[in-house]
């Protein structure tokens, strides 16, 4: 596969390592009250869709940066790449 | 001024090369190298920092740029700088002390080995080495890639030159891989 | 022997002679020839035996899609079995032999298996070979894979190398026929950057095979000018030899040129193939298509083969199976065949046409609607049985036959990724589908197209849309353009050994019991009858059994199905996959800066991960390896010892908010801790199971130098940059690894601090009050060489480790070695330092196994719940608190002596021996030279409680019981005195 | 009708005539005691224990293909039980007794082949960790054997013992493993279903289930609504579409594992035998094809195809292993869907909906799971309560934080 690296343009994708869904970037408040349940879902729980799928890519062999590609788990095509950091920030995440 | 001999990547005193058909390659031992990375909201000065230093604005996206101190692109906001070893041996103490705190600063000499390879075939050996288009690239290009399941930085020096950075404690393995490619496409 | 059935002009050098062997015996050929032609024009029909009946065989086709004519090709550790005869290209010396056949080719034990094909129908050896059930593996099984198998293996190592490479264009063109030529003349002339492939070594595809002309010339004479032209683009690389094997995601294919399989034998250095990587903007696939035969009675005689197989050795390689050949033909293109060969003085008996208003096309006799009925000829066909229109018989005498049933397209890679071709009326064949790769375009033949004119047509338009070219295309040749209509004739009624898979001896019989049992589905049919199963993947076979099972059915046959190919194209050798990348180089190798001087000790060396590092140091005299550990470890307690540790992980944290990003990555407190300190650290993964520990020396307000494991060097890096970077996006923290940049020795030993007195500067003051218990920092060594100090212990002595740039890394081992003399100074190895890590209770990778939690590990009190770590709450689940859970504890034998095994398992002093009750298991067991006893780590059900219990070790699988005492995992200084030294 | 040597003769010499279908193709019944989704491995294996050992005969499996299209169809045919967890071993130990017995019990030859197993040792750390795993293969009652570097040398002089970049120090054998004919397990399990009255229906594709105040009361088809007391689904890889449909997140994800076959071959390898320095197993089938395998690709995926990485990844691991191989050309690739779990151990348990019932989480370790997976899902099916060798396959283990890790790789599937 070829994914098309924000800053680099298409590196084949044997240049990254995969982690999972995107979600994982909504990692839980660990005060909340349900704190322990909410982990539990985030940590173990997938929507693991036959379509359109938002993962974690992180390019080791390239700029190290991590990236959220918006990639159809049936065709393989990907429609989006995103700097993770950037995800990071719009869904509110900081220090 | 300490006594201890160095020795190069490849183990010896000083650097291999060799040469197939119209390419040769050689160790390059004689490198200074620091890795500059912004500090965050200090990217601005950071860069007119490496701009000083190299005499050349920071290089941008999958470049080089720069006289006797040389920087090239390795990451957002994250550059490293080549300097030569006999004059600039201390290289990370010294870039720290010209971007002070708006950058990291990190000793990265001896993590690299580097090789060069010259000759007007270089390029039908890089295309047996990693998957970049060898072909388009142009003096000034640089880009991290794998090669024998090495990282590597593969900068284009000119029209026939290109420098392969790859990992220190692998360097026997990596120039073994070189070695085999110029064998098999020259 | 002289070429008995060579034939006047083709494509062959008859200026150079060629000397081949074939079952051992001497033959000759000529450049251009493959194996298969050249047999032929020596008057060899029988070529193989098929897989199952062991039926006498020759050559079907003339390219890739060959059944049939398997040999194994060249000798000893060179040789290659299942090679198809039709695809070997010549050379001086080449030496085949036929195969699945005993004593000889003639002669074949085996060839019983035909009498008893009626017990040997599709799916036999389901109803049997069930009683008694011991004898399947004893005796049944035995026989059928003796039987079974085609070719033999030499079971030597492949000595050749191999190679992998990667291309990048903008539109890569699969297959040099004329669309493909004209594709790339098209492309070529328009400045793309284009690569041309073809499986053949000759570019033209059929044209080499055809007599027609294009502008008045033949057609091979238009190939030789186009293929010049192009050669002479910078912009175009051709790649003959060359079979595109795969569509892959996102535009890249996978290529196979065969750089060396055409020598007799390899430059030194140079590869038998290359795999390319071709990474395309757009392709065009220009594949063409294959003929398909006809089924009739005792169809796979040798000397029975593919019209346009028979046209292209008479065309092309100037040869022919026979001087007095038949055809037998559905449509026109069989008639082309005859006429090429009549023209060529082949003796044309007949052409055997089912359709009553077949034309006429030449000086030779046309049988209309009439049919192959059955043949004779047991080692090669010798007649031909033809059931006329009126009824009656006409017996053919000849030595070959030509059947010609259509064309169907070569779609083979527009199904790659998953996309079903569509049934075309008109031709009666499938033709590619809606959903093709993306960038994936298909002209000629492969499109259902089947005239010269449209090919080439097609071929230009395709390349121009593909690269969205303006202006005119360049002119094309003028050349046939008769439509073609294909009305299908699958099989001849009442036929039953009427051959559909030649192969795989799948016959119209099989078809119907697979029917009759219902197996319908074509992927059941598939299964049940290995139809299409074989080397060649059903390229000829398929599409003939698809047909018999609609008609069965009552179903047209797009309902019936289509089954869609697979990638490779054609079979690709193992080690072409693999390139270099074997042997030693199979992973890279990582040599520690210590290395070299090491060698020169005589070390032994062992791996770890892709390092290779320095295992015991043996002196003179020492003949077991204990010797030189045990001495390695009292040397260093007594005294000093030094050990390079370079391999563990080194990563760089930087910025102002480092310290508080590693109090995030770690479980426990990292918020406050001064400058010049270092801290041990465990890291939990999410799920609260222990991922790693290490230490964290914090050099400066913003700056740290944390450590990792060996083994987890790498997977930390990513994990602290996943926390950074889709965490925690505002702290301000830079990482970078600097694992490579620094040799890092371990200095340990009571004499440890007056051994790096000799080489610290004096200036740097190291005493334990100037440089405490776990303190760091920058010094000079050797006179003004920059290196970092840390006062941190692996093995429980008084111990430092020292780091410089990792070129001065040899001269400082050396360095250490010689001011150490007065101390007696020992460099210890990797088992050294594991026995004075198990001695001290250290845990490492054997603990830290991805299952224990810091509870296990005896630290749970380390887990801080007053602040949000990685893992911390889930580390917190009831299954992992449990009141008997899995503790950390040392065990020692109860009689000295007596060994510990890693891998044993703890059982309660009395009662059953079995896994309910189980009660832990030992992770690391070693002999303590300090302790004179065998001890060992472990995890206990609930072992903080259980210290001086008297247990069973046991481990059956290496018939070992030993009583045990449960102890402190700290066995040395458990108060660490030592360190504090 | 009876499958023998003698009825193979019998037929033959009257010209085939007396063959009858494998299993008849009914219509869909209105209602079912037990209704199984899936005419995989497992599926029909249900079927076959809830007919054969639990005696309910009112009972059908609906497929959306063709039966044994999925994983069961496309995988490389290993059966073998060594594991190392408590919450494995068992099982797995219950799965290779059922195998032993599997070709009487079906009047099928699905060409049960015991010819061993062996995982090769290339260090100490990789011998402690298979020394315990081989002590727990044994405690829990099935066969281990730890063999030294001679002797794996002297059952497999062909491995690569003179250039290896990491030496085979070893290797931990299970005699009793071995292979078997897939396609023929599906076969002949729905054979036998079929034969004690269970309904096989193909192409009848599930497009919803039908759930009142949470209990299941059937599922709506492509050939309408089939009512069922109980539903259990068996389509690992598809897991996550079908529970999506129940409105269930799972611990799954879903990733394509590759599998290859070479070009028939001479006999040449004794039996299984998997690399353990590198991603490669192999073993030869009956028909002489080297059936081998190596990693997922490591991303989410239900293309049922992979990418050339992967390819070269396995071979340079069978060339690092055995450089005999390297003449031998690979002839086949395909990619299965693998319902990759969390902790790399299967599921098969009640779910919260009233009488909808789940097998799945399968992994790559589904085929030789069949039989026990087919035996305790129809003991739960059957019982309503978990058979005692699958007790620790809960939903929610999860939660409770009760793992059965045995790579200890974390919830992170890809690496499992």
């Amino acid at each position: 596969m070829i994914i098309q690296h924000p800053l680099l343009g298409p590196r084949d994708s044997s240049e990254f390592v995969y982690l999972g869904d995107a979600s994982l970037i909504d990692r839980p408040d660990w005060q909340a009250e349900n704190a322990a349940e909410a982990f539990h879902d985030y940590a173990y729980l997938r929507d693991n869709p036959a379509g359109e799928h938002r993962e974690l890519w992180f390019h080791e062999g390239g700029d190290r940066s991590w990236l959220v590609v918006t990639r159809n788990t049936v065709t393989h095509e990907i429609s989006r790449v995103e700097l993770a950091r950037d995800v990071a920030r719009t869904r509110g995440r900081s220090k | 001024m300490h006594d201890l001999v160095a020795l190069t990547a490849l183990g010896g005193t000083g650097p291999e090369s060799c040469t197939v058909g119209s390419v040769s390659c050689r160790e390059y031992p004689d490198i200074a190298l620091a890795s500059v990375a912004a500090r965050l909201g200090h990217e601005a000065e950071t860069r007119t920092a490496l701009a000083t230093l190299t005499g050349h604005t920071a290089p941008d996206i999958g470049q080089t740029s720069g006289h006797t101190v040389k920087a090239f692109w390795t990451g957002p906001e994250q550059w490293m700088l080549e300097a030569p070893f006999e004059t600039h041996e201390d290289l990370a103490s010294m870039v720290k002390g010209h971007v002070k705190d708006a950058a990291s600063v990190s000793e990265q000499t001896d993590a690299w080995t580097r090789f060069d390879l010259e000759g007007p075939d270089v390029r039908a050996v890089l295309e047996l080495l990693c998957n970049l288009d060898c072909r388009k690239m142009a003096e000034g290009d640089a880009a991290r890639t794998s090669i024998h399941h090495l990282g590597c930085f593969v900068l284009c020096r000119s029209a026939d030159v290109f420098s392969i950075y790859g990992p220190r404690s692998s360097a026997r393995t990596l120039q073994h891989a070189i070695i085999a490619a110029m064998n098999s496409a020259l | 022997m002289t070429q008995v059935n060579r034939l006047g002009g083709g494509q062959i050098d008859r200026t150079k002679t060629l000397n081949f062997k074939f079952d051992n015996r001497n033959y000759t050929a000529h450049p251009g020839d493959t194996l298969a032609s050249a047999l032929l024009a020596n008057g060899v029909r029988l070529m193989g035996r098929s897989f199952k009946y062991h039926r006498p065989r020759g050559v079907l086709s003339a390219g890739s899609e060959e059944p049939n004519a398997l040999v194994e090709l060249r000798k000893g550790s060179r040789k290659e079995p299942n090679t198809r005869a039709t695809t070997i290209e010549m050379f001086d010396g080449l030496e085949a032999n036929s195969q699945n056949r005993w004593p000889s080719l003639k002669f074949d034990a085996l060839a019983i298996n035909d009498q008893l094909s009626r017990f040997l129908t599709a799916g036999f050896y389901y109803k049997t070979f069930m009683w008694p059930a011991v004898f399947w593996e004893k005796f049944y099984e035995p026989l059928i894979r003796r039987a079974a198998g085609l070719g033999t293996l030499s079971m030597q190592d492949d000595p050749d190398e191999y190679d992998k490479g990667f291309r990048h264009c903008d539109l890569l063109i699969i297959g040099a026929g004329p669309a493909g030529l004209m594709a790339a003349l098209t492309a070529g002339r328009a400045g793309s950057e284009v690569i041309l492939a073809d499986e053949d070594f000759a570019l033209g595809g059929r044209l080499n095979s055809e007599s027609f002309l294009l502008n008045d010339d033949q057609a091979e004479i238009w190939v030789a000018q186009t293929v010049a032209e192009l050669s002479a683009m910078p912009n175009v690389r051709l790649m003959p030899r060359t079979t595109t094997i795969g569509a892959f995601d996102h535009g890249i294919y996978g290529a196979v040129e065969q750089t060396g399989d055409h020598l007799a034998n390899l430059p030194t250095g140079k590869p038998r193939q290359i795999l390319w990587r071709i990474y395309s903007k757009r392709a065009l696939l220009c594949t063409g298509a294959t003929e398909r035969p006809i089924a009739f009675e005792n169809n796979d005689r040798p000397g029975i083969m593919l019209a346009g197989a028979l046209r292209s050795y008479a065309n092309r390689f100037a040869a022919t199976p026979a001087r007095r050949v038949a055809i037998f033909t559905n449509n026109d293109d069989g008639h082309r065949t005859a006429a090429d060969l009549h023209a060529k003085g082949v003796k044309i008996a007949a052409v055997v046409d089912v359709r009553v208003d077949a034309p006429t096309s030449g000086d030779y006799e046309v049988l209309r609607g009439a049919q192959v009925i059955d043949t004779k000829g047991r080692l090669g066909l010798a007649f031909v049985e033809v059931g006329l229109a009126d009824g009656s018989n006409r017996t053919l005498d000849v030595g070959a036959l030509g059947v010609s049933g259509g064309w169907n397209p070569n779609v083979h890679l527009t199904c790659h990724q998953r996309g079903r071709p569509t049934w075309d009326e008109g031709l009666s064949a499938f033709v590619p589908g809606e959903t093709l790769p993306p960038g994936l375009a298909v002209a000629g033949a492969a499109n259902g197209i089947m005239t010269t004119y449209g090919a080439l047509q097609s071929g230009a338009q395709g390349a121009a849309q593909a690269l969205e070219l303006k202006g005119d295309l360049p002119t094309l040749p003028e050349a046939e353009d008769m439509p073609v209509r294909q009305t299908p004739f699958w099989y001849v009624q009442g036929c039953s050994r009427a051959w559909l898979d030649q192969q795989n001896d799948v016959t119209v019989k099989d078809v119907k019991l697979s029917h009759q049992e219902g197996f319908r589905s074509v992927e059941h049919l598939k299964r049940y009858t290995t139809l299409g199963m074989a080397t060649d993947q059903g390229k000829t076979s398929n599409m003939g059994g698809l047909a018999i099972m609609a008609e069965l059915a009552g179903k047209s046959i797009p309902e019936t199905g289509t089954t869609i190919f697979r990638p490779p194209y054609t079979p690709v050798p193992i080690a072409t996959f693999a390139g270099r990348l074997k042997g030693q180089e199979f992973h890279p190798t990582r040599l520690p800066p210590s290395h070299y001087w090491a060698k020169e000790r005589g070390a032994v060396f062992v791996e770890v991960g892709n390092w290779l590092r320095a295992q015991w140091f043996p002196l003179p005299g020492e003949t077991h390896w204990r010797q030189s550990v045990d001495r390695e470890v009292r040397q260093t307690r007594a005294s000093v010892g030094v050990c390079d540790c370079t391999t563990l992980g080194k990563i760089d944290v930087q910025g102002t908010d480092a310290a508080d990003f590693l109090n995030r990555i770690y479980c426990n407190g990292f918020a406050k801790f001064a400058v010049g300190k270092t801290r041990y650290g465990l890291m939990l993964r999410e799920d609260g199971i222990a991922m790693d520990d290490g230490t964290a020396a914090r050099l400066a307000e913003d700056h740290f130098i944390v450590t990792t494991t060996t083994a987890n060097a790498v997977k930390v890096y990513q994990h602290m940059e996943f926390v950074r970077q889709c965490l925690l996006p505002d702290m301000d923290v830079q990482l970078i690894s600097t694992t490579e940049a620094w040799a890092q020795y371990a200095v340990a030993g009571p004499n440890s601090r007056k051994l790096l007195q000799k080489i610290v500067d004096p200036e740097f003051d190291i005493s334990n009050e100037g440089f405490p218990f776990m303190g760091c920092g920058n010094v000079t060594v050797c006179g003004g060489l920059r290196a970092r100090l840390f006062r941190i212990s692996f093995s429980g002595e008084l111990a430092f480790e020292i780091a410089v740039p990792s070129r001065y890394g040899d001269a400082l081992m050396r360095r250490l070695m010689r001011e150490g003399e007065e101390f007696n100074v020992v460099p210890y190895g990797t088992e050294a330092l594991s026995v004075m890590r198990i001695e001290k209770g250290h845990a490492a990778g054997n603990e830290l196994n991805g299952t224990t939690s810091a509870l296990n590990l005896g630290m749970a009190r380390m887990v801080s719940k007053k602040k949000d770590s990685i893992g911390a709450t889930l580390s917190e689940r009831e299954g992992l608190n449990q009141p008997d859970a899995l503790m950390m504890v040392g065990v020692k034998p109860v009689n000295s002596g007596d060994k510990v095994t890693a891998g044993g398992h703890l059982m309660n002093a009395s009662g059953p021996v079995d896994a309910a009750n189980d009660q832990g298991y030992i992770t690391s067991a070693a002999f303590s030279p300090s302790l004179d006893s065998h001890i060992g780590l472990g995890f206990l059900k609930n072992g903080g409680e259980r210290q001086g219990e008297k247990m069973r070790l046991v481990s059956p699988l290496t018939e070992l019981t030993v009583e045990v005492e449960i102890v402190s995992a700290h066995f040395v200084d458990p108060q660490g005195e030592r360190l504090r030294a | 009708m009876r499958y023998s040597g003698f009825q193979v003769i019998k037929e033959a010499l009257t010209g085939h005539k007396g063959w009858k279908p494998a299993w008849r193709d009914p219509e869909p019944k209105p209602q079912y005691d037990i209704l199984i989704i899936g005419g995989g491995g497992h599926g029909l294996a249900t079927a076959h224990y809830l007919a054969k050992v639990y005696g309910h005969r009112n009972v059908a499996v609906i497929e959306k293909g063709w039966i044994g299209g999925g994983n069961v169809g496309r995988n490389t045919t290993i059966i073998r039980s060594n594991y190392l967890l408590d919450g494995n071993e068992p099982f797995y130990e219950f799965s290779l007794k059922l195998w032993e017995g599997l070709e009487q019990d079906l009047n099928y030859n699905a060409m049960v082949s015991q010819r061993g197993i062996i995982n090769l040792i290339h260090s100490d750390a990789q011998r402690d960790a298979f020394t315990r795993r081989g002590n727990a293969m044994i405690l829990n009652g099935a066969d281990a054997e730890l063999l030294d570097a001679d002797q794996v040398r002297r059952e497999y002089p062909f491995l690569n013992f003179n250039n290896a970049r990491f030496p085979i120090k070893g290797g931990l054998a299970q005699r009793r493993g071995g292979t078997v004919r897939h396609d023929a397990v599906a076969w002949g399990y729905a054979r036998s279903a079929d034969k004690n009255g269970v309904d096989i229906i193909q192409n009848c594709e599930v497009t919803g289930f039908r759930i009142e105040n949470g209990r299941c009361l059937g599922v709506e088809t492509s050939k309408g609504f089939i009512g069922a007391g109980k539903v259990g689904c068996a389509v690992a890889g598809n897991s996550g579409r079908l529970m999506g449909m129940a409105g269930m997140r799972l611990p799954i994800e879903s990733h394509v594992l590759q599998a290859f076959v070479s070009e028939g071959l001479k006999p040449l390898l004794p039996g299984v035998i998997t690399f353990g320095a590198g991603h490669f197993y192999v073993s030869q089938s009956d028909k002489g094809g080297l059936v081998f395998g190596g990693d997922l690709d490591g991303y989410n995926s239900y293309a049922q195809r992979g990418n050339l990485p992967v390819v070269e990844d396995v071979c340079e691991g069978g060339m690092a292993l055995m450089p005999m191989i390297g003449r031998a050309r690979l002839l086949r690739m395909w990619g299965g869907i693998m319902d990759m779990s969390m902790d790399g151990s299967p599921i098969i348990d009640r779910t919260h909906i009233d009488g909808l019932y789940f097998n799945g989480g399968w992994c790559y370790g589904g085929f030789k799971a069949t039989p026990a997976s087919g035996h305790c899902f129809a003991h739960l099916l059957a019982k309503d309560e978990p058979h005692p060798t699958a007790t620790a396959y809960r939903l929610d283990r999860f939660r409770a934080g009760r793992m059965i890790d045995e790579k200890g790789m974390g919830n992170q599937p890809n690496l499992h």
